[in-house]
C-alpha cells in the first residue's frame, strides 16, 4: 500500500486518472463490495498509479454529515448508515402477550402483601419464584426493590411501581379489592382456610394495610 | 451422413448448401429460415421479392430431402404454404375464388419477416444494454431491517386479582366430601332430634340441641342452627313438638306434645 | 406517488424533519438495501409528516456524476454504481446463466409487446415457444403473468418485471430501446395474417398502450 504522504509527485508511465475519477472508483468499489475494503484491495482494482488512500480520504470528507459514511473497519473501509439514522433500519412491531401465571400470581403477592421477600413470595405461593419471573416483573417496571427487611441475612424486599399502579388504575395499592370482595366477587370461595378464624379477614386487610403503612 | 451424399453443383455452392441444410436444427423454425434465407437477397426486407422468397425455401426443402434430411413437420408445412403462394402470385387472380389474395398474403408474410428481425434487433439491443451485476451493480454490503419485535406484557385486574384468590384457595383444597364437615343438613338434625326430643319433657332452647362443639364454630353454628330450626319446624308440623318466641329475635323454645296433647 | 411540485406547503401536526434531514434520511435507506425501495416504502419508515419524493429528487441530483447514482426502477428507486465503472468491479460480477437464443427473443418480444400471450409469441417467432424457455423467464423474475386476455380461451398474458427493469437500467418499460420506432413503424401491431378474423384486436392495442402508459 502506497502511503500518498511519502509518494513524491511522481511522473508515471500511465496517466493516473484525476482524483475526482479516483474517487469515484473508490465510492463505487465500496458501495459494491460486500466486504470492508482495504486501501490495498482498491489500488489493486483501481488502474495503475491511483492513490486510493487519498481518494478514500476525499471520499470520507464528502460524506460527512451524509446519511451514509465512509467508516473504517480494521484494516479496511465501508459505507454504513450514519449512526444516527439507525433507527430507519429497524422495523419495530409491538406484541402484546398475557403475563404467565406464575407472574401474575408472584405480582400479586408483592401488591397484596408488600413490602415481601422473595422468601415470603415463595412461602405463600407454595413454589419458588423463578429468577426469571423476577426480573420480569422489574423489567416491566411493575415491582421494583423495597427496603431491606431488618431480619437475618436483611433480604431485599419488593413493592409495586407507580407503572404498575397506572396499568390496572389504582390510586393506590390499597385500592386492591381486598379478600372479602374477592370472596364475594366469586373469586374466593366461602370456604375459609382451616383453622384460621372467617374473621381473620379483616385481620387480613389490616395486615395489608399496616404493612403499606410501612412503605 | 452428408458427407457420403453426392450433391448437384459447384463445391462452394455445395458446402453453402451443406452448411445451411447441416445447420437446420440452429433454425428457430421455418420464419427463421426465411429471415435468413432472405439476406441473400440483399435487399431491405421492405422490397424483399417474396416470390423468390418462396422458390428460395422450396429449393431447401428439396435439397434437404435429396440428402435425405428429415425436417420437422413445420418446415412441410411452410412449404406447402410457400408453394399455394407460389401459384397464387403467379397465376392471375380468380375472381370466383374466396379468401385473400396472393399479394396479401405476401405482404403478411413480408410483415412477420419484418417483424421477427425487428424483435432480433431489439433483443440484441436490451442484451447489449448495462447489466446489473455486469455494468452496473448494486449495494454489496447490505444492512437489513432489523425487525425489532417488542413483546408487551399484559395483564388486567381481573388477572391479579384471580391469581391471588388461586394462591389464597390453593392451600385449603380438600376433597369435597370433607368439607361437608362444616355443614348440618336439615335430615342429619332431625334424625338427631327424635331422638333427643324424648327427654324434652320442657320448653327448651333449639340452641341447646345443637350438636356438641358445633356451637363455637361460626361456620358450624350458623349452619347447624338452620338445620335444627329447619327439622323443629318439621317436628312441629308433624305434630311431635311445639314452639314458641317470646318475641322477635328472643330464643326459640321446643318442647314434646304428646305429653300435653 | 406524490408529485412533490404539486405538493402545497403544508400545515402538519407534527414538525416533519428538515428536507436537509429527510434527503439523508433516504440516502441511508437506500444505501441500506439492494433492492429497489418504493416511494410509499420509504414513506413508511420515515417520520410523520416526510415527503421522500421530494428528498428524492434532492438525493438524485447530488449524486449526478459520481460513483454511484439514485436511479428510478419503476415505481421505486436504487443506488446502482455507474455504469462506466463497472470494470473496477470484477470481482463483483456474476455470471448470469446463458440465456439461449429462444429465451432472449421471447423476453424481448413479452417486454415490446407485453401483455402478451405465448400464442402471439408462438405467432412472431414462427415456431412454438418451449415450457422451458418461459419458465426460465419465470424463474429469474423477469417476466410474470399479467391479466388475462379477454379472449375465448381466456389465455394468461406475460409482462415483464421490475426485477426486469432493475437488471436492464430501465426507468420503466416505456424506455425500452427504439420502442418509440418499432410502435410508430407499426411492427408492435398485432396484426393477424389475412383472412383471419381477429377478435378483441383493438382491444389489445388499447390495453397494451395503457399498460405502457399507465407505468
Amino acid at each position: 500500500m502506497a502511503d500518498p504522504d511519502e509518494t513524491p509527485p511522481r511522473e508515471t508511465l500511465f496517466e493516473a486518472p484525476p482524483m475526482a475519477e479516483q474517487e469515484r472508483m473508490v465510492e463505487a468499489i465500496l458501495f459494491a463490495t460486500a466486504e470492508p475494503v482495504t486501501v490495498a484491495e482498491l489500488a489493486g482494482r483501481m488502474p495503475h498509479g491511483c492513490e486510493p488512500a487519498q481518494a478514500l480520504e476525499h471520499l470520507r470528507r464528502r460524506y460527512e454529515g451524509r446519511g451514509v459514511g465512509v467508516v473504517r473497519v480494521g484494516d479496511a473501509w465501508a459505507i454504513r448508515t450514519a449512526p444516527d439514522l439507525g433507527f430507519l433500519m429497524r422495523k419495530e412491531t409491538v406484541e402484546t402477550r398475557k403475563l404467565s401465571r406464575a407472574a401474575i400470581e408472584t405480582l400479586a403477592i408483592v401488591a397484596y402483601h408488600q413490602p415481601v421477600t422473595r422468601a415470603e413470595i415463595e412461602e405463600i405461593r407454595g413454589v419458588s419464584v423463578s429468577r426469571g419471573t423476577v426480573d420480569q416483573l422489574l423489567e416491566m417496571e411493575w415491582i421494583r426493590f423495597g427496603r431491606r427487611r431488618m431480619s437475618p441475612g436483611r433480604p431485599v424486599t419488593f413493592v409495586v411501581t407507580e407503572t404498575f399502579l397506572d396499568h390496572f388504575g389504582l390510586e393506590s395499592a390499597r385500592d386492591l379489592p381486598g379478600l372479602k370482595e374477592l370472596r364475594s366477587a366469586g373469586l374466593l370461595d366461602n370456604r375459609p382456610p382451616p383453622g384460621t378464624p372467617a374473621p381473620g379477614d379483616e385481620d387480613d386487610d389490616g395486615e395489608q394495610a399496616a404493612l403499606f403503612e410501612d412503605e | 451422413m452428408i458427407g457420403a451424399e453426392v450433391f448437384e453443383g459447384g463445391v462452394a455452392e455445395r458446402l453453402a448448401a451443406e452448411a445451411l441444410i447441416v445447420d437446420v436444427d440452429g433454425f428457430e423454425g421455418p420464419l427463421d429460415l426465411l429471415l435468413t434465407l432472405s439476406r441473400t437477397q440483399k435487399v431491405d426486407l421492405r422490397q424483399i421479392s417474396i416470390l423468390a422468397l418462396a422458390e428460395q425455401y422450396l429449393a431447401f426443402v428439396e435439397q434437404a430431402k435429396a440428402l435425405r434430411i428429415e425436417l420437422a413437420a413445420d418446415y412441410l408445412v411452410m412449404a406447402a404454404w410457400l408453394a399455394f403462394l407460389k401459384s397464387r402470385l403467379l397465376l392471375p387472380p380468380d375472381p370466383t375464388e374466396e379468401g385473400p389474395s396472393g399479394e396479401e398474403l405476401a405482404a403478411h408474410l413480408a410483415f412477420q419477416l419484418e417483424r421477427l428481425q425487428a424483435m432480433r434487433e431489439a433483443a440484441a439491443k436490451l442484451m447489449a444494454r448495462d447489466q446489473k451485476g455486469r455494468d452496473f451493480f448494486s449495494r454489496g454490503l447490505t444492512e437489513d431491517v432489523a425487525r425489532v419485535r417488542t413483546v408487551r406484557w399484559t395483564a388486567t385486574l381481573l388477572d391479579l386479582m384471580q391469581g391471588y384468590a388461586r394462591i389464597r384457595t390453593r392451600d385449603e383444597f380438600r376433597p369435597f366430601v370433607m368439607d361437608r364437615e362444616a355443614i348440618m343438613t336439615m335430615e342429619q338434625a332431625l334424625d338427631r332430634m327424635r331422638h333427643l326430643i324424648g327427654f324434652a319433657g320442657d320448653w327448651t332452647d333449639i340452641a341447646s340441641y345443637l350438636p356438641e362443639g358445633w356451637e363455637t364454630d361460626p361456620a358450624r353454628r350458623r349452619s347447624s342452627t338452620a338445620a335444627t330450626f329447619a327439622a323443629s319446624l318439621e317436628l312441629a308440623k308433624e305434630g311431635k313438638v311445639e314452639l314458641r318466641q317470646a318475641e322477635t329475635f328472643a330464643p326459640i323454645q321446643l318442647r314434646r306434645r304428646d305429653r300435653h296433647g
